[in-house]
């Protein structure tokens, strides 16, 4: 009823067929809500290692990494059809920021050697990277905007300042930062474990952590992987992947509360009746199906339209569409489910929340709409 | 280009269809036809376009090719409808080409598609509907109008209402008992009449925008040759509920939307509006759920090119489009303000376009299925709620 | 159930009563929607001097007048119960806009022997008064903002310009219109009569009309009300009252459509039930309800605070609440009726029209939310 | 000025009265308690200030003077909660004070009075209450507790949940059945117990919040006096009625509203989201919901102080109030952005607020009759909707 595969052509070839439903089995065995649950707020439950072979094995790492690099050399939407499996799941894997972000910021850059070799090194699983680039709230990024400044020192490169909600951070071997140098953009790939490099991990409502760096440090010349106005492009073009695979993320999340909702509806009985015989609810519960499907059919022209002239476009209304049929499905699912959905024993809670924190992450409906306005109002002046 | 010959329209890319179609409409609309002031204008009014549509072999999007159709796939009919609803043209009479055609191409006898089918395409034959009873409204299984055989006629006897175009109809097509034991549903047909025969009559409806576009139609032993039943005998509710989905991707249809689009963008632009950011907010999140919208759209339109049936699930088409376009409508009544209420200044178009939109687009969410009727389908069919005990 | 008379201390003052009451039953004799159908649209139909009498006798055109003027002397709060009893009625009587506002206005002068002359002319039925004063949309009013001029001509005042939007222009004996005379803001009693004043009759949603008047005329020197900005203040003022008396007439009009829905609900069957027991339709029943007694109890104590600095803040939030409400209702309303809500012969679309031209005359909810706004600004800032 | 001599507080104006209790509160409340991260602090963090406003007379604003409260009007009394929340006040233990008090004062004997008020007053009693039990929430007509006479006890066995207050309450009342025939309404009888008797046991449960500040209670043959039933023998339901509208009209007065409200606004003001039009239109939206709602509350509250019963309307209030405050919490999160969902970011007071007000407003539309039981009441003993046939 949910399935992106009617929707989207790309979902339906076999190659990208099999690789989903790998993921689907290795989530099956090995994440959900119960581990979900006992890991959140366990400051030592950063996702280690392993979690990265197993990742690894079932293909994640690879997916989005070119052929010759050894990946499997899939399109970016494949990254919106496992990001929702992994919704659905309630996998705490850090696929969208450890994988995603960096992999299609990387790409983005285009024909850089370093960006080759660290991209070389993740689809191996050997480094594990995030993205450091906010400051304040989330907003497009551009080489004015950040305070923290890149300078040349001796035959090294100095980066002070401090990035926020960084996501990933606490797995990671390699922090990509942007930064300006000498006026214009670059990105720095910094060692995690870098002297002068100070992470303080911020509990999430979900259970998680995302990070505030702080960075006192100098690196050697060749941690700078690009400079100049491509260094913007390439992120704001890897943000609306993140932001696609984000949709498809909430877009799981929101569609395993509404399966939730509907089996105690259809269970639970109330004065005699089920609850889902009540016609009050019946049409709620239509309300919310009617929302997801609308995300569903966008979602799926989405996956088939990743790397094209309207990725961005789709990204903004891909999140703006369905962080809001999230929340909304979050609120609604706790008021059908009554008391029971207010308590922290049951399942439901666990999306909830992940809910709100995902689709915090990377700009809000409202901020992705604003950015629509700006499309149309570029469109009408060209 | 040779319009009569057999064109695969699909063929040609996207922009290049968009530019084909909006040359012609540009070139060949009748300019005061433009943003029409009735839901729908009578056929006298806009028969000589729907000739020159019928001419290009253009009055029929969805249509098969071979039955005369363009054939189109989801998105080039979408693209079809944009251009339309760009240009603002009326709504023509259309009950034949997006709901009674199609049903025919289904169901119908070779002899009734031969005798029916070009005549819809070329406007001599006008479809209304007769499926709605007094008392009955949304609901069908409490049909009381009744078809009894003798030799090779059915004897109608019925009192239909809320038939849409009943103004310039020639014919209609109607379901009616054809049997008086067991559930509704398994004695129903649907048969077609003209309307000028012995035993008919209309009497108009106004609506509150002011037009008796509606009416209701009395059967008198009306005699139907038994030739004129569509599908099966005791068959009509499958039909029925087959025609329904046309109705509903039909209905579900971004187009009324997004001609109330355009004109409140247009106002807006016009106003100083479209620079007010609170003005902005709302209108963004209307247009989203317009264009969010047109890929189900385009989802069910596929489905049903590819010969598969869509399912309950369409309901949700209809559902969102109609309550989208009400929500335009209702927003750009509230900023057009005093002038939006002015029931005849012709010198304001944009606010008077508001007053128009707000009524037109109130029926959008009673006929072909409530969206309450609708909703209670998706509760039980699709989500498979229970019904009460 | 909807009545106001709970809801506000004045309402329930016996002679306020007795006026209500009086005007109940004149309503209920002589008014209603067969009257409100067969005039709608027709230019012959303007309110007549008989009309005016019926209303003077029942005390409708004294009623706000103070008693050594030869009215009743009641204070504005009353004006908004009888415009409610007319919203109910879906009465065409032109009482807010012959009677409310240019009352208010001349009241609102002050101590001014032209205002009181009027003032008494009218309460004895013999002058009908007209305010014009917009230009455009509505908006609060201002020496600045008119286009409209009055120059001093020998012995007399040129008065030059086009208002808008002019409600109970057809049935008047004299405008009161604002324009500026040397910079400062003036009020001048224009005969509707006088050469150079030309009336372009705009019909209506509702079937009813308002006027665009063109004034090209001279006045003599004692048209001249009053001027200064004691204009503006006074203008706002009346406005104020005016607006309080359209939201009960709103209040009226909404609670009349949700009578007829709920009546419709009862007795209406579709399958095998009446459509009032389907849970769903319940539901949306109770939020329109709902919302129509938010709008109840604000008014009465709009009703009970007219005349106090509390009086414009009571204006905009009634206006806001039961403009908003209405429409809500008048959707909603032709919703739950069906096909048959949405054909002139019922009854219904008649006051749902009625509901778009009220709400939208002298601004809209967001208009007033608007104000509502600067008033908290203005208050955080003094 | 003597907080023990029986002042009028009514006879003060309001602005007296509102400068009177800001004096009051801003010296005396303790500091560390203002935004509370609890929807409701232990007793141990609130017991000071109950005591404070214990001994001062303002611990029952709601209560008749000659009780021990502070008999205040409606207007007062709204006066009262907009203080206490623009100073971010937690709640108290106030289940004696807004819900048992009350029906005590009303239905109580004049010992029961004399026992109870004076420790729920002083905080030596705290009230929790039994109504809800597994498989039964918000129908009270499938009530399972049975209370079984033996001499001149009760001897009663159940199991109660969703208990608000469990944590550190002293005292239960609850509903159970003394009857096995006829309509369960007509036997259902109020009793209350101490929770430290043998018999019962606790379990409590966390919410989605963190907090365990609700639970179950087991009843296993726990004998309660016949003195302490409330009210007539199988008379509970009625009371259980009564006790639902002031327990409506305490859960309809603005006062969770107001503090999302303040709360809202500084952040507002402090990030400079207040200069952002999108957003006041939103907001300013949610402040009239609220502020033209305490006009409705207010009349309630006159009705109940004037002696009369509000009757069935009063659920309105608890709809909107609860539905306005989640909407506040929710425009809160979203304004909040990447701050909001933080979970332990001190240093970031408002946006940190966001997250708790969404978990804390949450449970107001299920608990104490959910919003749909709030519509089904309404829609039948309001309106006079019918029940399906």
């Amino acid at each position: 009823m949910f399935s992106l595969r009617q929707a989207s052509a790309l979902a339906r070839e076999p190659d990208v067929s099999a690789v989903v439903e790998a993921t689907e089995r290795f989530l099956a065995s090995a994440s959900g809500p119960a581990c979900f649950r006992q890991a959140r707020g366990d400051p030592e439950a950063a996702v280690d290692a392993a979690a990265f072979g197993r990742l690894a094995e079932v293909g994640l790492t690879g997916a989005l990494v070119p052929e010759d690099l050894g990946g499997l050399g899939f399109p970016a939407g494949v990254a919106v059809l496992l990001a929702e499996r992994l919704g659905w799941s309630l996998a705490r894997e850090p696929f969208v920021e450890n994988l995603v972000l960096p992999y299609a910021l990387l790409l983005a850059l285009g024909n850089n050697a370093r960006a080759h070799a660290l991209l070389g090194g993740m689809a191996k699983g050997g480094s594990v990277v995030c993205v450091a680039f906010q400051e304040g709230a989330f907003a497009l990024p551009s080489a004015e905007f950040p305070v923290a400044r890149i300078e040349k020192v001796g035959n090294g490169l100095r980066l002070r300042g401090r990035k926020r909600f960084v996501v990933g951070a606490r797995a990671s071997t390699h922090s990509l930062v942007l930064a300006p140098l000498e006026g214009e953009a670059a990105l720095l790939c910094v060692p995690s474990g870098a002297a002068g490099v100070t992470r303080q991990d911020k509990l999430l409502a979900d259970g998680t952590f995302w990070s505030d760096v702080e960075f006192d440090t100098v690196v050697a010349e060749d941690a700078l992987i690009e400079r100049g106005a491509s260094c913007i492009a390439a992120l704001e073009n890897a943000l609306d992947v993140a932001n696609l695979a984000l949709s498809g993320e909430l877009y799981g999340l929101q569609t395993r509360i509404l399966e939730m909702t509907l089996d105690y509806l259809k269970t639970r009985e109330q004065f005699g009746q089920p609850l889902g015989a009540f016609q009050a609810l019946q049409h709620r519960a239509v309300n919310l199906y009617t929302r997801a499907q609308i995300g569903r059919f966008l979602l799926g022209e989405a996956v088939d339209a990743t790397e094209t002239s309207a990725q961005a476009q789709y990204a903004s209304r891909c999140k703006a569409r369905t962080a809001d049929s999230a929340l909304e499905i979050a609120k609604e699912g706790i008021q059908l489910h009554g008391a029971i959905g207010f308590s922290d024993e049951y399942d439901l809670g666990l999306y909830v929340k992940r809910i709100l924190v995902r689709s915090a992450w990377l700009g809000g409906a409202d901020f992705h709409r604003r950015r629509l306005e700006s499309f149309e109002l570029a469109e009408a002046a060209a | 280009m040779n319009a009569l010959a057999p064109i695969d329209w699909n063929s040609l890319s996207d922009s290049d269809f968009r530019a084909e179609l909006r040359g012609f409409i540009e070139a060949k609309f009748p300019a005061h036809l433009r943003n029409h002031p009735r839901r729908i204008p009578r056929w006298e009014d806009t028969r000589e376009w729907f000739g020159t549509l019928s001419a290009k072999g253009w009055i029929a999007p969805n249509w098969p090719r071979e039955h005369g159709g363009m054939g189109l796939t989801a998105s080039k009919l979408l693209i079809y409808f944009e251009e339309v609803e760009r240009w603002g043209i009326p709504r023509l009479y259309d009950m034949g080409l997006f709901m009674f055609g199609p049903v025919l191409i289904r169901h119908g006898t070779e002899a009734q598609k031969r005798e029916y089918l070009p005549k819809i395409l070329s406007g001599e034959h006008r479809w209304a509907q007769g499926y709605s009873e007094p008392g009955a409204g949304s609901d069908l299984a409490s049909l009381r109008t009744m078809a009894i055989p003798e030799d090779d006629h059915y004897i109608v006897n019925g009192h239909k209402t809320w038939s849409t175009f009943l103004d310039d109809a020639t014919h209609l097509f109607l379901l009616a008992c054809t049997r008086n034991e067991g559930r509704k549903q398994d004695g129903i047909s649907l048969f077609i009449t003209p309307l000028d025969v012995v035993g008919i009559e209309r009497r108009l409806i106004t609506t509150i925008a002011g037009h008796a576009e509606l009416g209701e139609v009395f059967l008198d032993n009306v005699r139907i040759p038994g030739a004129n039943m569509v599908g099966p005998l005791h068959g009509g509710w499958g039909i029925a509920k087959d025609l329904l989905e046309f109705e509903r991707i039909n209905n579900g249809s971004p187009k009324l939307g997004l001609y109330a689009l355009n004109q409140l963008q247009e106002y807006a632009k016009r106003t100083g509006l479209a620079a007010d950011p609170r003005f902005a907010e709302r209108f963004t999140r209307l247009r989203l759920d317009l264009q969010d919208q047109s890929c189900a759209y385009r989802h069910f339109c596929s489905l049903l090119k590819a010969g598969r049936t869509p399912g309950p699930e369409v309901s949700l088409l209809k559902i969102w489009s109609t309550e989208t376009y009400q929500r335009l409508a209702e927003l750009f009544l509230e900023v057009a303000g005093e002038e939006g209420v002015e029931a005849d200044r012709v010198d304001v178009p944009g606010a008077l376009a508001a007053l128009r939109l707000y009524y037109r687009s109130r029926p959008a969410t009673i006929y072909s299925g409530s969206s309450e009727v609708q909703r209670n389908l998706l509760a039980k069919r699709v989500l498979g709620l229970p019904a009460p005990k």
